[in-house]
Parts: structure tokens; C-alpha cells; sequence
């Protein structure tokens, strides 16, 4: 069922050689998607440096136990996946296709959670563009944090969901025997996925949930 | 080139172009030689001598990168000598004011005359232009002069020139600014200083800093910023070009920018000891208004401590 | 020797076969025919923009025509064009080959950025149709934001989706190259082509994700009406300039980069001669790609940036042209000794160092600060880049085709046509573009749809170059398509070139090679020791 | 590593990936994970100045860290992947870096 050569493609010598390659390709990916979301930070480092007393006032009024439980999420979804990916070396097909499982409902209850966040915010007037209703000296610059925040945030839930798709592809496919202790690329080349978006919200989460709270 | 040379920079300008035009010129033609040369001694089936043929040669290769590097930090550093000066106004510069906009000069000088498309500057005298863009970025540039600066929207820029020859020049906008790009130029008329005096007496009208005065007034600037004032604000006598102590510990020196960006944007900046409770006049100013504000703060800086403005 | 497999073109013969194919050949070729499409839509943009400007009066176009003329031609020529351009199709079909590997690491991948780049090239293309848009090829704001009524949005999409084509052929090429290289092929074996692909994957990777944000954010602004890029808001039409630049800038590289390999073939066989410094011939490659991402801020010297960053930008410009110097030289000194032949890839290669000389030197120029100041924004930059881009990236593309021609399809081209018309657009380009520089020092600004009648001698000019220059493009697709059918068949190793490329069929078989080929010589250059 | 493409080695049937991970050093990462959440949760709200983003950032780098070199098997795995994962960042850097290099000094050039 495992056999590793028949997994192998046509243009590759050896297994060894096409894991080499894919996760190559695939660390090269994750340095693309950080310079992706890097632009985003750019700007946040620029807003943040001129306008630093309206992103602190800004920034104090994101959800903080909203984004702290999404981090703690997040996180342990991070565990799980490299779990999962443990378990399949380990030859625990079941094992690791329920930590993938759980994984995914990790991220979709980050996905819900965000959905909460935003009608909150949306009632709160917070949504430049589409219902700002900040007033005062410092409304604009405040516009321009949460344009970030929604930019930023915005982008990574996509990032969430397509995870989310991946991780139950990769449950199923564990489950039908398609990966095992000596083939099993593609399931890490997705838990790296998975982690590289947890990498982001890590930063994410001091820059836009932890502004200016000592004020 | 045949552009006049019609500012004190220009030529010093055109000296270091002449410089490197004819130092690429014997690099090029160096190189040709070199290859027809070698093109036709080793050509295929030629009865040259190929022996020793080593494909390394430190000592050249070290040569042909270092030497240019070298004449390359040179050229550097003479071009950031003059960029420096090209960049530095005197501190004696006249200023005239520019706004910008799609697709349009307009000009204002201190004593209030306003042009269009059109900029009159006199002979041999420091020119400090402060530019800003009512909507798009343009770029001011007088090629005669060799001098160019984008114009930017809510921000103020400058360059400065002295023109050391009368006459017309072209000035055109630099930057794409949408359809009529193309359209938006006018003309530097540089006079000799009797005659711009003339100019300027034939056309006089109400000097800018007394339209600031009036606009002082009629927005309510006075009604915080003087002494007296139920709101307590910081006193604006003889505020441009002093150091200003900021809420956050900072030191701004209060430059035209910043001035622009005290009546717009007044949060940016809040001087220490101060609320932030100034609002905002982003909207209910032109950029011409805010140019005869800041002209009219200014006077009343050289006005020593006679806060009341005189009209002409 | 085995029984001979058919070759690639061989291999199945319907649409379909095409369009499915994964083989990195076949979709080379894909590539090829797509971007010869779009070089001819953005040439007819650029042959309307110069009868235009045979005349100071705009009495062609309407003034927004014109705009939406130039802008069409940039965003064709930089994204659809110049940039997959060399990689995308000598790189593709030939990277496997230098390496000895059967293909890609990714084909599939390889097929689907090809696929992504047509996606692309459908929204530039709907938007044209839809009307153009004017924002000039750098989108620059607050003007493509809030002031342009045109479809940024459209043509703004369609640049970011290409731009994962470029990302996706970047991972492919690095991976290949790290893991894909045959044994004995170790690094300092590589053909300076595979080089130059490693160093402009390298600047794909790294700048494109970059690009295709900031756009991204240019179409929030217009759509929400809200952005980084609004000074209202405190934002600064400045960091759009610099995120813009931080990839257009090492873009240049993605398109210099790739000639220089080709020509470093070029004239090593035709010369018959090792290349001339290969070890710094590779470093040059690596330093110019890492360190182009140093100096974007040089097209920024009086856009309002501050007078030191212009300093620190004006400097690395200048170390960054040591190495595009260094291997001018070398490339000069590889002639040594050699026994020259001029044929048409020589004439091609030779014709790239000459321009791509100037082009360099004039920016010498840009990167002075002094002299920036009253020369940026006129056609003397106009003229520089079209002399890095044109006469350097077009000529070295064109000159590989040549080179590659019978590997490729089997057949031979005409050689003496081959040469007039690499004549013809060395003698077309220089009478279009090298007026320009007059123009430009004279004080033309670019994007000028009227122009003061002083100008118009020189523009004149320039528009009767551009009528050479269009011809001389005309002549290979015409000479080539015709060898297709009445070429006479290639044999394998035409030139007696030493690549592992040569080493094979022509045209090559599915797997490219039969037997693994043998890395036997030290250098991929060994002419002498045959 | 990069030379193993050889057409005449052995078929392996190992894809020579690194080792499955331990189970306690995976939750002991979670836990550490958590434990730099409530440092940076806590050092929030002490007032710092600017201290509070060096502190923040400097907490985000080093769980950042944890992910990828436990979680992301950077220190078991190819030495490549440390390389391309460190090149992503630097690049990042420059950019802000140099963008905010012109932000913060655009102040009159000081001429002696």
C-alpha cells in the first residue's frame, strides 16, 4: 500500500531526492508568503512610527480575550499538525488523521471566532470603507490601523482557509492508506503550511491586539 | 547640449555631465577597438598565436574591478558635493509659494500676486520655491536651471535656484499627472531687479501675509492662540522657524511643513504642556490659504513682539 | 546506443497534447508563442506612440489615448514580456538540459504558471478591450488610486496574477537546480546560463510577493476609498514608491540577468574559447542579484525622499555597476586567443555587449545624484532602460533563439538572414533610442503626449529608427517560421558546443536524454581541450 | 546534499527525511508556546515607553523560533531550509528597514 517508488514522479531519480526537492520548493514558498504578508508590516512600521498615539488608541481597542483565545488556537493547532506528522512516521495512520481532524476544527473555530470579531467591530463603526463612523483629531490615523488590521487579519483568515481545506484533504488521504512511515511528503509539506500561518499570527497578535494597553 | 545654462549651478552641472560623457566615451570606444581588434587578429582559421592560453589572470581581473570602483566612489562623491548645494537653499533665498494641480501652476508671491503658469523671478537673487499638489504628484522642472522636484500632495517640498541670465524658459511638469501631463507647463520669466520690481508694484494687491491675517480672523485662530483666550493654546508669535518642545520629548523645528501640518493635521504634533484639542482644518482651507497662514506667522515672527498685523 | 525514442514534438501531436503537457519543452515553447504574441501587441502600442511623436501636435491620438498608449505598451513589455521572456522559455526548455535532468523538479507546476500567466494576460487583454487604463505602467498614487478614472483595478489584477507565474517558475528553477543536476555536475560546473537562472529565480522569489501586494493594496484603496498610500490619512504616496520599487528595481535584474547568460554562451561558442573568469563571471551573477535589491531608492532622488537615503541609494548604485563592468571586460578578454566566428548568434551577443555598455554607462549618470536631478523623468531614462531592455534584454533573447534554434526544432535557420537582421536592429535600435538621450539632456520630459517644436527633429528620428527596428523584428519570425517547415535538418552538436544541452538528439527526446549525459571536463567551457 | 542525483545509485525506499519527533518535546514546545503568550499578555500592560514593542517583538521572535525549528523541523532537516527560511526574513528586513531609513530622516541635509 506504502510502496514509496510508486509514489515516485517520473522526473525524480529516487524518493530521497523528490522529498529534497518539495520541501525545497516548499520553504521557498513559505519565504515568498513572508515577504506576501511582509508588505502589510511594512506599512504597519510605517504607520506605527508617524502616528504611534493613535495606533496605541487604535490598537487598544481590538478584542484582546477574542485574540488572545484565537492565539492559544492557533498555537495548539501547530502542535497537533507536527503530531499528526509524527504519528504517520510512526505508521499511526488513524492517529494522525484525527489530529489533521482536529486541526482543521481548530482552524475553523479561528475562522468563527474572527467572524465574531469583525461583526463586533462592524457594529462598533471600526470597518473603514464600509462603516467608519470615528470621529476626532485622531480618527484618520486610526482609519489607517484598521485598514491594516482588516488588511492583515483579512489576508491570514484567508490563508486559515485554505489551510483548513488542505489539512482535511490530507486527513482523508491518511485515512485511505496514501501516506506512511516512508512516504508521507505531502502531509509535511502541509503541516509547514499550517505552521507558517501560525508563524504570522504570532506576529500579528502583539502588533494589532496588544497596542497600547498600559495606556 | 543645447540648453542654456541659466542658473548658478548649471554649469558646474553640466561639468560634471561633460565629465562623465566623455569618460564613457572612452570606455565605449575602448571596448570597440578592443573587440574589432581582437575580432579580426583571432578570427577563425587566422595564423595568430594561441599559445598560453591561461583564463585567469588575477592581477587583471583585480585591476578592472577595483579601478572602476574607485573612480566610481570618486564621481560619487563629486556628485554628492554639488547635489548637496543643488539641495541647500541660502539662507537669504527669496520665497515664492506653488501650488499645484491637474494641470496647472499656480504661483503666489509673499506680497500676494498671484500667476498662473507663469513664474517671474529677478536676476541674480536666491529663489526658494515652497511647492505643494492639490491632488496628484507633479514635478516642477526648469531644464535651463537644472532643477526638478516633485510636488506631492498634503506635503510641502522645496528647491531653489538663482538665475544668473534674463529671459524666458520653459518649465514643465516632470512627474505623469493624468490626461493634460503634457499640458501642464508655463514659463520662468527671469528680470533684472528693476524691472521685477515693476512687475511686481503694476500687479500689487493685498500682501499674502495680510490675507493670512484676515483668514487668522475669520477661521478663529485668534480665538485660542492669544492671550486672553478662554482655550489655553501655545502663543504663535514668532512660532516659524523656532524649536518646538513635543508632548512625546521630541524637538521639532517649526519649518513650513510642519506649520501645514499644525493647522491640518494637528494631531501629528502636540506641543508639550498642551491638549490635543485643536480640530482639524483638513477641508476647510485651500492650499492657498494655508500658504498665506503660514506667511502671515512668519511676519508676525519679524514683527518682533507686535502681535497685531499691519496692513500694507 | 539505445533504440532512438521520438523526439519531444513527436510525442503526441493533437492541441490537447499541448495543453496538458508537463514536459518543461513543450511548455518552453507554450511560453514562447505566447510572449511573441504580446511582443507584438506591446510593439504595435510602441510604433503608435512614435508616429504620435513624429509631430510636436497630438493630432494621432487624443491625449488620453496616448497615455492609455504608453501605459499598454509598459505593462505589456515588463510583465508580459520581458520578464518570463528569457527564463520562462530558454530557461525552461534548457535549464533541464545544461543540468542533465529529465525535467523540472515541478512540471506540473511548470504548467500551471503558464496557465497563470495566460490567466493574466486575459485581464490586461479584457481590460484593453474594456477601454485602457492610463495610469502609466508604475501605477504611481494617489493617481491610480483616487484620480484615475480608467480600470486599474483590471490591469492591476492581471499583473498580480502573472506575477505568481514568475513566483512559481522561481521555485521551480531553484529547486531544479539545487537537486536536479546530474552527477559530476557539481557547482562550479554550471553553465553561467543556469547560473544566471539560479540568480534570477532568486530576485522572482524574493521581489514578486512584494509587487503583487502593493498592488493588491492599490486596488483596496480604490475600492474602499481607504489606504496606506492617502496622505489625508496620514499615509504617504512615498511607500507606495518604495514598495513599488523594492521589486521594479531587481525586475530590471530579472531581465538583464538572463542575457548575460545567454550571451556568455554565445560568445564563448562562437569564439571557441573558455569564458574569461568563470568564477567571477558567477559571483558578478549572485552580487548583482542580491545587491540590486539595495538601490531602488535611485529612482527616487527628487521624489521628496530624504536627502540621506538618496545618498545611501546613490552609492550602492554606483558599487552595483562594478560588477555589470567586470563583465563587459570579461567578455572582451574572452575573444583572446579564440578563433572568432560572426555569426549570427555572435553578431547578436556582440550587439548586446555594445548596448547593454551604454545602457550602463548612462545610468552611471541616474545614479549621480547631481545630474539625476535634472535628467530623471526625461527621455534620457527613457532611452537608458530602453537600452538596458531592449538593446540588452531583446537582443540576447533573440540571439539564444538563434543559437538554440536547431536543439529546439530541428532545424536550421538561414544563416544570412539570421545576420542582416541582427544587423538591422543593432543600426534600428541605435537610431530609435540613442536620440533620445539628446532628448532628454535637451529637457524632453517622458509621457509627453505635445512637445515644444524644438524637440522635433530628434523625435523624428527616433519614429524612422522605430520603422528599421520594427522590420528587423519582423524578419526572424518570418525567416524562422519559414525554417520550420524548410530548414535543413539539424544534426545534434551544430556548433560544437561543449554544453550537456548538445550532448543530446535534436530535437531532444521526451526524457531529453537516451543514455545519462557524462560530466567529463571541469568546465562547461572546455573549447580547447577538444 | 545537493549531490545526491546520481542515475546509478541503489533505489532507496526511505525518503531520508528527518526522524519522527518525541511526543513530550512536542507539548513541551506548546507548553513554552504558552508560557511566552502570558509573558507577552503581562508585559503589555506594564508601561515601558518604547520598551513594550522591543519587548513584544522580541517574545513574537522567539516563539516564532520554537515553531520553526521544533515544529517546522529547521534543526533536523536539510541545512538549505535554514538558509531559504533566514533569506525570507532578511529580505524583509531590507525592505523595512531602508523604507523607514528615508521615513525617519527626512530632515534638511546638516552641511557644516
Amino acid at each position: 500500500m506504502n510502496s514509496a517508488t510508486a509514489r515516485l514522479a517520473e522526473q525524480f531519480d529516487d524518493v530521497s531526492q523528490q522529498r529534497e526537492a518539495s520541501t525545497l520548493g516548499m520553504w521557498i514558498f513559505l519565504a515568498t508568503e513572508v515577504l506576501f504578508f511582509g508588505v502589510l508590516f511594512a506599512g504597519y512600521a510605517y504607520g506605527h512610527l508617524l502616528h504611534g498615539a493613535a495606533f496605541a488608541e487604535a490598537g487598544r481597542e481590538t478584542d484582546l480575550v477574542l485574540g488572545t483565545i484565537e492565539t492559544s488556537v492557533l498555537l495548539t493547532s501547530s502542535c497537533l499538525v507536527a503530531l499528526a506528522v509524527r504519528a504517520v512516521q510512526l505508521g499511526r495512520q488513524r492517529g494522525a488523521a484525527v489530529l489533521l481532524l482536529c486541526t482543521a476544527a481548530l482552524g475553523t473555530a479561528f475562522l468563527v471566532l474572527h467572524g465574531f470579531e469583525y461583526a463586533h467591530e462592524y457594529k462598533e463603526g471600526l470597518v473603514p470603507g464600509l462603516h467608519w463612523t470615528q470621529v476626532g483629531p485622531s480618527a484618520p490615523y486610526k482609519q489607517l490601523f484598521y485598514f491594516l488590521y482588516f488588511s492583515i487579519t483579512g489576508f491570514h483568515s484567508l490563508h486559515v482557509s485554505i489551510g483548513v481545506v488542505v489539512l482535511c484533504v490530507m486527513a482523508w488521504r491518511t485515512m485511505h492508506g496514501h501516506f506512511g512511515p516512508s512516504w508521507h511528503t505531502p502531509l509535511e509539506l502541509s503541516a509547514l503550511y499550517w505552521h507558517l500561518v501560525d508563524l504570522v499570527w504570532i506576529f500579528v497578535f502583539p502588533l494589532l491586539y496588544l497596542l497600547g494597553r498600559h495606556g | 547640449m543645447t540648453l542654456p545654462q541659466a542658473s548658478s549651478e548649471a554649469a558646474r552641472i553640466d561639468t560634471l555631465f561633460y565629465f562623465m560623457l566623455a569618460l564613457s566615451t572612452v570606455v565605449c570606444v575602448g571596448v570597440l577597438i578592443a573587440i574589432v581588434w581582437l575580432g579580426i587578429k583571432y578570427r577563425r582559421g587566422s595564423p595568430a598565436d594561441r599559445g598560453g592560453r591561461e583564463q585567469r589572470d588575477l592581477g587583471l581581473e583585480a585591476a578592472w574591478t577595483l579601478i572602476p570602483l574607485l573612480l566610481f566612489i570618486a564621481i560619487f562623491v563629486w556628485s554628492v558635493k554639488l547635489w548637496a548645494e543643488l539641495r541647500t537653499p541660502p539662507a537669504q533665498a527669496q520665497t515664492i509659494y506653488v501650488v499645484a494641480r491637474q494641470w496647472m501652476w499656480k504661483v503666489q508671491h509673499v506680497n500676494g500676486q498671484r500667476e498662473i503658469n507663469t513664474l517671474h523671478v529677478p536676476l541674480g537673487r536666491p529663489i526658494q520655491l515652497v511647492m505643494t499638489s492639490q491632488d496628484v504628484i507633479h514635478s516642477f522642472y526648469v531644464p535651463a536651471f537644472r532643477v526638478k522636484q516633485d510636488v506631492l500632495p498634503d506635503r510641502y517640498t522645496s528647491l531653489w535656484f538663482s538665475p544668473t541670465r534674463a529671459g524666458e524658459y520653459e518649465l514643465f511638469c516632470a512627474e505623469y499627472c493624468g490626461t493634460e501631463h503634457s499640458h501642464m507647463h508655463g514659463r520662468v520669466v527671469v528680470q533684472t531687479p528693476a524691472a521685477y520690481a515693476d512687475w511686481l508694484q503694476s500687479h500689487a494687491r493685498q500682501g499674502m501675509a495680510a490675507q493670512g491675517a484676515a483668514l487668522y480672523r475669520a477661521m478663529g485662530c485668534s480665538g485660542c492662540h492669544e492671550d486672553g483666550a478662554s482655550v489655553r493654546a501655545p502663543d504663535l508669535r514668532g512660532i516659524a522657524g523656532r524649536s518646538v518642545a513635543l508632548a512625546d520629548g521630541s524637538i521639532q523645528v517649526a519649518d513650513d511643513g510642519y506649520l501645514r501640518d499644525a493647522i491640518l493635521l494637528p494631531r501629528k504634533h502636540i506641543v508639550a504642556g498642551y491638549q490635543p484639542i485643536m480640530p482639524s482644518y483638513q477641508g476647510r482651507l485651500d492650499p492657498e490659504d494655508v500658504l498665506a497662514l503660514i506667511a502671515y506667522l512668519k511676519q508676525s515672527g519679524d514683527a518682533a513682539a507686535d502681535p497685531e498685523p499691519r496692513n500694507p | 546506443m539505445s533504440q532512438t525514442p521520438p523526439s519531444y514534438l513527436q510525442e503526441g501531436q493533437r492541441l490537447r497534447d499541448w495543453l496538458v503537457t508537463r514536459d518543461h519543452k513543450r511548455i518552453a515553447i507554450l511560453y514562447a508563442v505566447a510572449i511573441t504574441g504580446f511582443f507584438i501587441l506591446g510593439g504595435i502600442a510602441a510604433m503608435l506612440i512614435r508616429l504620435e511623436l513624429i509631430t510636436p501636435r497630438g493630432d494621432l491620438m487624443s491625449a488620453q489615448l496616448y497615455n492609455k498608449t504608453f501605459t499598454f505598451h509598459g505593462v505589456v513589455m515588463v510583465w508580459f514580456f520581458l520578464i518570463p521572456s528569457i527564463p520562462n522559455t530558454l530557461g525552461n526548455f534548457l535549464l533541464p538540459l545544461m543540468i542533465g535532468a529529465r525535467d523540472v523538479a515541478f512540471p506540473r507546476l511548470n504548467l500551471a504558471s503558464w496557465y497563470i500567466y495566460m490567466g493574466g494576460g486575459v485581464f490586461t487583454l479584457v481590460c484593453l478591450v474594456a477601454g485602457g487604463v492610463d495610469t502609466g505602467w508604475t501605477f504611481y498614487t494617489p493617481f491610480s488610486t483616487m484620480f484615475s478614472n480608467t480600470h486599474v483595478i483590471l490591469v492591476a489584477s492581471g499583473v498580480f496574477v502573472v506575477g505568481f507565474s514568475s513566483i512559481l517558475t522561481g521555485i521551480n528553477f531553484i529547486a531544479t537546480i539545487h537537486t536536479m543536476r546530474v552527477r559530476g555536475m557539481t557547482w562550479f560546473r554550471l553553465p553561467l546560463f543556469v547560473w544566471s537562472m539560479y540568480g534570477v529565480s532568486l530576485v522572482m522569489v524574493l521581489a514578486t510577493p512584494v509587487l503583487a501586494m502593493t498592488l493588491a493594496l492599490i486596488m483596496l484603496e480604490r475600492l474602499a476609498g481607504v489606504g496606506i498610500f492617502d496622505p489625508a490619512l496620514g499615509g504617504d504616496p512615498l511607500l507606495f514608491q518604495h514598495l513599488f520599487w523594492f521589486y521594479s528595481h531587481p525586475a530590471v535584474y530579472i531581465m538583464i540577468l538572463p542575457s548575460m547568460g545567454v550571451v556568455s554562451e554565445l560568445i564563448t561558442a562562437s569564439a571557441r574559447r573558455r569564458i574569461f573568469g568563470y568564477r567571477f563571471m558567477v559571483y558578478s551573477i549572485l552580487g548583482i542579484a542580491v545587491l540590486g535589491f539595495f538601490v531602488w531608492g535611485h529612482h527616487m532622488f527628487v521624489s521628496g525622499q530624504s536627502m540621506y537615503a538618496s545618498m545611501l541609494f546613490s552609492i550602492l548604485s554606483f558599487i552595483i555597476a562594478v560588477p555589470s563592468a567586470v563583465k563587459v571586460f570579461n567578455w572582451v578578454a574572452t575573444l583572446h586567443k579564440g578563433q572568432i566566428v560572426f555569426d549570427a548568434a555572435m553578431i547578436y551577443a556582440l550587439g548586446f555587449v555594445g548596448l547593454f555598455m551604454l545602457g550602463g554607462l548612462t545610468g552611471l549618470f541616474l545614479a549621480a545624484t547631481a545630474l539625476d536631478v535634472s535628467l530623471t523623468d526625461t527621455y534620457f531614462v527613457v532611452a537608458h532602460f530602453h537600452y538596458i531592455m531592449v538593446g540588452g534584454a531583446v537582443m540576447a533573447y533573440l540571439g539564444g533563439i538563434h543559437f538554440w534554434w536547431p536543439k529546439v526544432t530541428g532545424r536550421m535557420y538561414p544563416e544570412i538572414w539570421a545576420r542582416i537582421a541582427a544587423a538591422m536592429m543593432f543600426f534600428g535600435f541605435n537610431l530609435t533610442f540613442f536620440p533620445q538621450f539628446l532628448l532628454g539632456a535637451d529637457g524632453m520630459p517622458r509621457r509627453y503626449h505635445e512637445y515644444p517644436d524644438r524637440f522635433q527633429l530628434l523625435n523624428v528620428l527616433s519614429s524612422a529608427g522605430a520603422s528599421i527596428l520594427a522590420v528587423a523584428y519582423a524578419l526572424p519570425l518570418c525567416y524562422l517560421l519559414w525554417s520550420l517547415r524548410h530548414g535543413a535538418p539539424a544534426p545534434d552538436n551544430p556548433w560544437e558546443a561543449r554544453g550537456l544541452e548538445w550532448q543530446t538528439r535534436s530535437p531532444p527526446p521526451k526524457h531529453n536524454f537516451v543514455e545519462p549525459p557524462q560530466v567529463d571536463r571541469d568546465s562547461p567551457y572546455a573549447y580547447e581541450d577538444a | 546534499m545537493s549531490n545526491v542525483a546520481g542515475h546509478d545509485q541503489p533505489q532507496r525506499h526511505d525518503d531520508d527525511g528527518p526522524p519522527p519527533s518525541s511526543l513530550g518535546g512536542d507539548l513541551g514546545v506548546l507548553a513554552a508556546l504558552f508560557v511566552l503568550l502570558a509573558a507577552t499578555i503581562a508585559c503589555a500592560f506594564i508601561p515601558m515607553g518604547v520598551g513594550n514593542m522591543i519587548a513584544s517583538l522580541a517574545i513574537a521572535v522567539a516563539k516564532a523560533l520554537l515553531v520553526m525549528v521544533f515544529y517546522m523541523r529547521l534543526k533536523r532537516d536539510a541545512p538549505l531550509l535554514r538558509i531559504v527560511a533566514a533569506t525570507g526574513f532578511a529580505f524583509l528586513i531590507v525592505l523595512i528597514v531602508f523604507t523607514l531609513a528615508d521615513v525617519i530622516t527626512r530632515i534638511p541635509l546638516l552641511t557644516s
